[in-house]
């Protein structure tokens, strides 16, 4: 599969938005700028911005806690979010959501979600809705090695296998649920084996290549856009940073995984690499990559200016949106 | 006018709602052969594509129902008894109820669940059990428990073409219960209580099947002079605070009945909205008749003991009045 | 593997129990006699009674909403069943439970169950115990094809595949779950292939062949109690009846299901096929099953004149045991 | 005596009960590491047979510690955030909860749940909810809500000894509250409310966190003349009504505060009971003060609007003295 300059490129921005706005709200977390729980998911950039990348505009995911990254490569404006991550009344929920509630329902984004696994049906739902209204579009649902053991991911599953729904389960699996290891609580070494119960394809996907995850989710896109069910893309990834931000201050660090396996895993940036593919394929110029580099750093100090400037919301709107 | 059992009011109500609008889908365990007979025939109109037989996955389908109304659908989720909503809890109250809210409005939820509730004889306590007091203090969800088969027809279009997730309790022991129900378009808003008899002595508020057996009391006691206004709220949320408080006002006495437990139930939340906001009225203690604090019995004599009935009613009535 | 006669004896017992005693729970029921709903799983004994054989009394069962097989088959007494059923005093559970919630602690019987999947973790957590209370008791736990379809399957599978727990998991695929044909809301043709999605062993048994039956379960059992973890099951079999007593009343005859198919397995009938066996290998002689025959039916005759003669619950027993 | 804090204490109470009882053991999400520190270090005490960190699965573990309690163990069962009890609903309700009564009493289950509940700072809907509400109406469950260090200590031994399934709900503010503990073996037992300040004028029942809202909202009252009562229920299931009813007898003015919601919440339940046991007590209507009937918003201005604060205690207080 032959992948054109605009769209390598698309897939770039989406990993360095992801990279420098998380990079920016772990600051802002860790200097008490921002309130509440927050999850970033740097160093896992691949698999969403590969992800998307193979994604229709009318298209729509759900997605987790950890939810920066998917949000911003189905092309959340850095803006609202940030705003919505300060609480303010210019974010994309007004500041009732917060980090883990993030919704773009223009974008096809119908969320990021405080309960783990609680995406499962909701995706699976959402393309029951394209086949009961006859549209093509397609839904993807991300979620994480942890949540693949809720019972949400088995009723969700079997329920898309057997109805042929058009929807694409991406597990990320970046080795931790918290500061739990995934294979102490998880029955398989691969969560795409699990695929077998459902009768359904299931892969391992190098989840820090791009372009592997591209290819993926191109071709399960395809079989869920033309009718033929549901997909389980297993993405291997790896988290950075903690599970929350300022984990350290209450666990220590090194509790739970070794600096060397950190290490390890940041020699396989997955910026680097694309980097790297960039030179030695010759498609793409160093000057170009950069040039994303600072447009993204440039919107990024716009997001963070905005966000600041904007106003808290009125207590008096706290009884607005319970109903419609 | 014929005469319409409790059961073909709903059939109708999704038939119509089901005409009117193509992007609303039934979907639940069995709705296509249909135990009770809510769903009966739909499948035959309608087709498979919108009346959909789901694997036994509560949270699985209730979670479905969420995300495809979120998409643009309008489901209509059928839970067969309500205690299996225990499944399912998840989706209704951090996912259904709090999506709108979250999003900033962004989200809209047109659902509409409906499940069996109450004791039938003889089901014991996980297929008998009154579930909604569970619901109230989740802010985003409606509760309607229709008593009679007109309310349940126009209480079940409404909660159709409401854009809020709605739970509508249907009681086991009324399925057979007939009326007459207003020909055409026969729509009874959410939030709009029923003064199903006028009194003057105290008000009863009776809730779901409650309310044929407080009639019936408040018939036996008219014999005696005794006017007994019987108030059925038809949807706990919204609750229609302002025609309980002016009933109130009018009869200075009132007495909740409801088959849910007394502890947390939703007795005890009218009880207590009566208490606060119309304490002036009251010429004495707002009394609750509800079911036993125990879990729903099997053996016949027993859950007769454990279920509110029209001799608590009475006695509570009476013991009000001083009669 | 060689089966004593004694124990072969027992299995047949236990089937001849099970088949009378739901044959008169359904007449009874459909006289009336009886309040509720009752579920009977004539036609599937040889699960029931060949899991059982494998069993100490020490180990442990849970059960379902179609659950009198399980617990005959686990020693249950048909008097104190029969006395519940019929919401008698003297019953198992003082005519608190029914049908749907007969419990035996005394005979590790934990208890049938009205909500489908519920049995999976409680099963798993008995097991959990024996570990913790380091002892070598096992449990086992029933459930239908359409509770396969229940997240606490996943999630119970997963929990005793990690933790390497003493329980086997015996999946009685009728076929059907309600009226629903299990193909149509089942996305595998075997449950036993889910067990791949949990790293443990899985089998396809002849659910309606009682020796099969035991001989894979005496295998799982003893892998439980030798701590290498749990196995799943699938034992393959029909009801005969509806999947409620009474169901024709409002469904009509042949709603879901054809007389044909329905005479096709009765020709499989589990015990018929045990007498022919006994017939074959000349180990067991005719009267020797005849003698279990009628002394079961004497015992049924015994239990239904002990319910009936029962008394009732008094009205004010109702607020005892709700605590301790 | 030294100071320790509520964090601290639960530590305490989970070290002395697994001391005592081999047949008790941890489990939960992320028990081993202890996210909130309750757990910390009992693993190196008791080693991992005894605390074990369980997948992403409430449901499935929490029905572990069903089962694992009626086979004769007696866990103890984190669930992190009180509204991710949503996902193990039907363990709790229908399993938990009525096992007991269904076996006729054969049935023994002794768990203790515990979790973290309430508003502690942005953390958003689906992770400030005060959920016992929802279970107030499920027969077969204690529930607890201790408000001080001394209280958790006592009341979780008291529920770890208890036979019966107990939710202890632990509010995620409270966490570094201080407070000495009397040495030695200290148990307080369920079902007695605590007057943890006497007065007069006013009974001001308050649940949970509410607790030292509450006697700040006295002590500042106190320099005015006004004498405020302020009982602490301890636990809402069973509760002291008795102590309740006494107070209000003697003060003859009841306010209920909670950080639940106002329908069907615990303050409901409370206010009712008084409104019907202790009318004749009552110079006033029972006033609820709770907090908001929408899901918990994240952003700080909305959060502190929503949640029942000092402000709006002292204003009802004020209110019922007309003062
Ligand atoms: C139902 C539920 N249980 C527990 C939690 C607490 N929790 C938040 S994130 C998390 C770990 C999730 O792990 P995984 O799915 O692998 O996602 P990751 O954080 O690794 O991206 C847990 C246990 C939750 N939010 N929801
Ligand atoms: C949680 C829950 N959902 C639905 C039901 C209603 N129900 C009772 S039995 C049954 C079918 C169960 O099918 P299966 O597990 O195959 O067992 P079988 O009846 O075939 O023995 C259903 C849907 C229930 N009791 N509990
Ligand atoms: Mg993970
Ligand atoms: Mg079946």
């Amino acid at each position: 599969m032959d992948i054109g300059k605009d769209l390598l490129l698309e897939m770039y921005r989406a990993m360095v938005r992801i990279r420098l706005f998380e990079g920016k709200v772990r600051d802002l977390a860790t200097a008490n700028e921002i309130p509440g729980f927050v999850h970033v998911s740097i160093g896992e950039e691949a698999s969403a911005a590969g992800v998307c990348a193979a994604l229709r505009k009318t298209d729509r995911i759900t997605s987790t806690h950890r939810g920066h990254g998917h949000l911003i490569a189905k092309g959340g404006r850095l803006a609202e979010m940030m705003a919505e991550i300060y609480g303010k009344r210019t974010g994309y929920c007004k500041g009732k959501g917060g980090s883990m509630h993030i919704v773009d329902f223009n974008l096809g984004i119908l969320g990021a979600n405080g309960i783990v696994g609680a995406g499962l049906p909701i995706a699976t739902g959402s393309a029951l809705a394209a086949v009961i209204a006859k549209r093509d579009d397609v839904t993807v649902c991300f979620f994480g090695d942890g949540a693949s053991n809720e019972g949400t991911f088995h009723e969700s599953l079997n329920l898309a296998a057997i109805w042929k729904l058009p929807v694409v389960y991406v597990c990320e699996n970046n080795g931790f649920g918290e500061f739990t290891p995934m294979q102490t609580v998880t029955s398989v070494k691969d969560i795409a084996v699990r695929a077998q119960a459902y009768g359904i394809p299931g892969y391992v996907v190098d989840g820090n290549d791009v372009l592997e995850v591209y290819r993926y989710a191109s071709e399960a896109v395809a079989r869920a856009r033309a009718g033929e069910g549901p997909t389980l893309l297993e993405c291997k990834t790896y988290r950075w940073e903690g599970h929350v931000v300022g984990e350290q201050a209450f666990l220590g660090s090194g509790a739970y995984r070794t600096e060397q396996e950190i290490n390890e895993w940041k020699a396989r940036c997955p910026l680097v690499r694309f980097q790297k593919f960039a030179a030695e394929s010759g498609k793409i110029d160093a000057a170009e990559l950069k040039r994303i580099e600072e447009e993204t750093a440039a919107e990024l100090d716009a997001a963070v200016k905005f966000a600041r400037e904007s106003p808290l919301p009125a207590p008096s709107e706290v009884a607005e949106d319970v109903y419609v | 006018m014929a005469m319409t059992t409790y059961v073909q009011a709903i059939n109708e109500a999704l038939r119509e709602e089901m005409e009117r609008d193509p992007l609303t889908f039934v979907m639940g365990e069995d709705v296509v052969l249909s135990a009770f007979g809510a769903t009966k025939g739909l499948v035959d109109r309608f087709g498979p594509e919108r009346v959909r037989n789901t694997p036994i996955a509560e949270a699985g389908f209730v979670g479905a129902a969420v995300g495809a109304a979120m998409a643009g659908t309008r489901p209509i989720c059928e839970v067969e008894f309500a205690s299996f909503f225990y499944c399912a809890f998840d989706q209704v109250c951090n996912q259904a109820a709090k999506l709108r809210y979250m999003s900033g409005g962004q989200a809209k939820l047109p659902i509409t669940f409906r499940c069996v509730y109450g004791a039938m004889g003889g089901a014991a306590a996980q297929h008998s059990e009154t579930v909604y007091a569970q619901f109230l203090s989740v802010p985003g969800l409606k509760i309607v428990v229709p008593s009679s088969p007109s309310d349940v027809k126009g209480l079940l279009k409404s909660a159709i073409r409401d854009d809020n997730p709605v739970i509508v309790f249907e009681h086991g022991a009324l399925g057979r219960q007939r009326e007459e129900i207003p020909p055409g378009e026969h729509l009874v808003p959410l939030g709009k209580a029923a003064i199903k008899r006028p009194g003057d002595n105290i008000t009863v508020i009776a809730i779901g099947a409650m309310v044929p057996k407080a009639l019936r009391v408040a018939e036996k006691l008219a014999g005696e002079n005794i006017s007994v206004e019987v108030l059925d709220p038809r949807t706990l949320v919204p609750l229609d605070e302002e025609a309980i408080l002016r009933s109130v006002e009018k009869t200075n006495r009132a007495i909740v009945v409801d088959e849910g437990h007394l502890r947390g139930g939703a007795a005890s939340d009218i009880a207590a909205m009566i208490a606060e906001k119309g304490f002036d009225f009251l010429d004495g203690p707002v009394k609750r008749v509800t079911s036993l604090d125990v879990p729903i019995p099997f053996s016949p004599p027993l859950e007769k003991a454990t279920i509110a009935d029209e001799g608590r009613i009475e006695a509570a009535i009476r013991e009000a009045l001083g009669a």
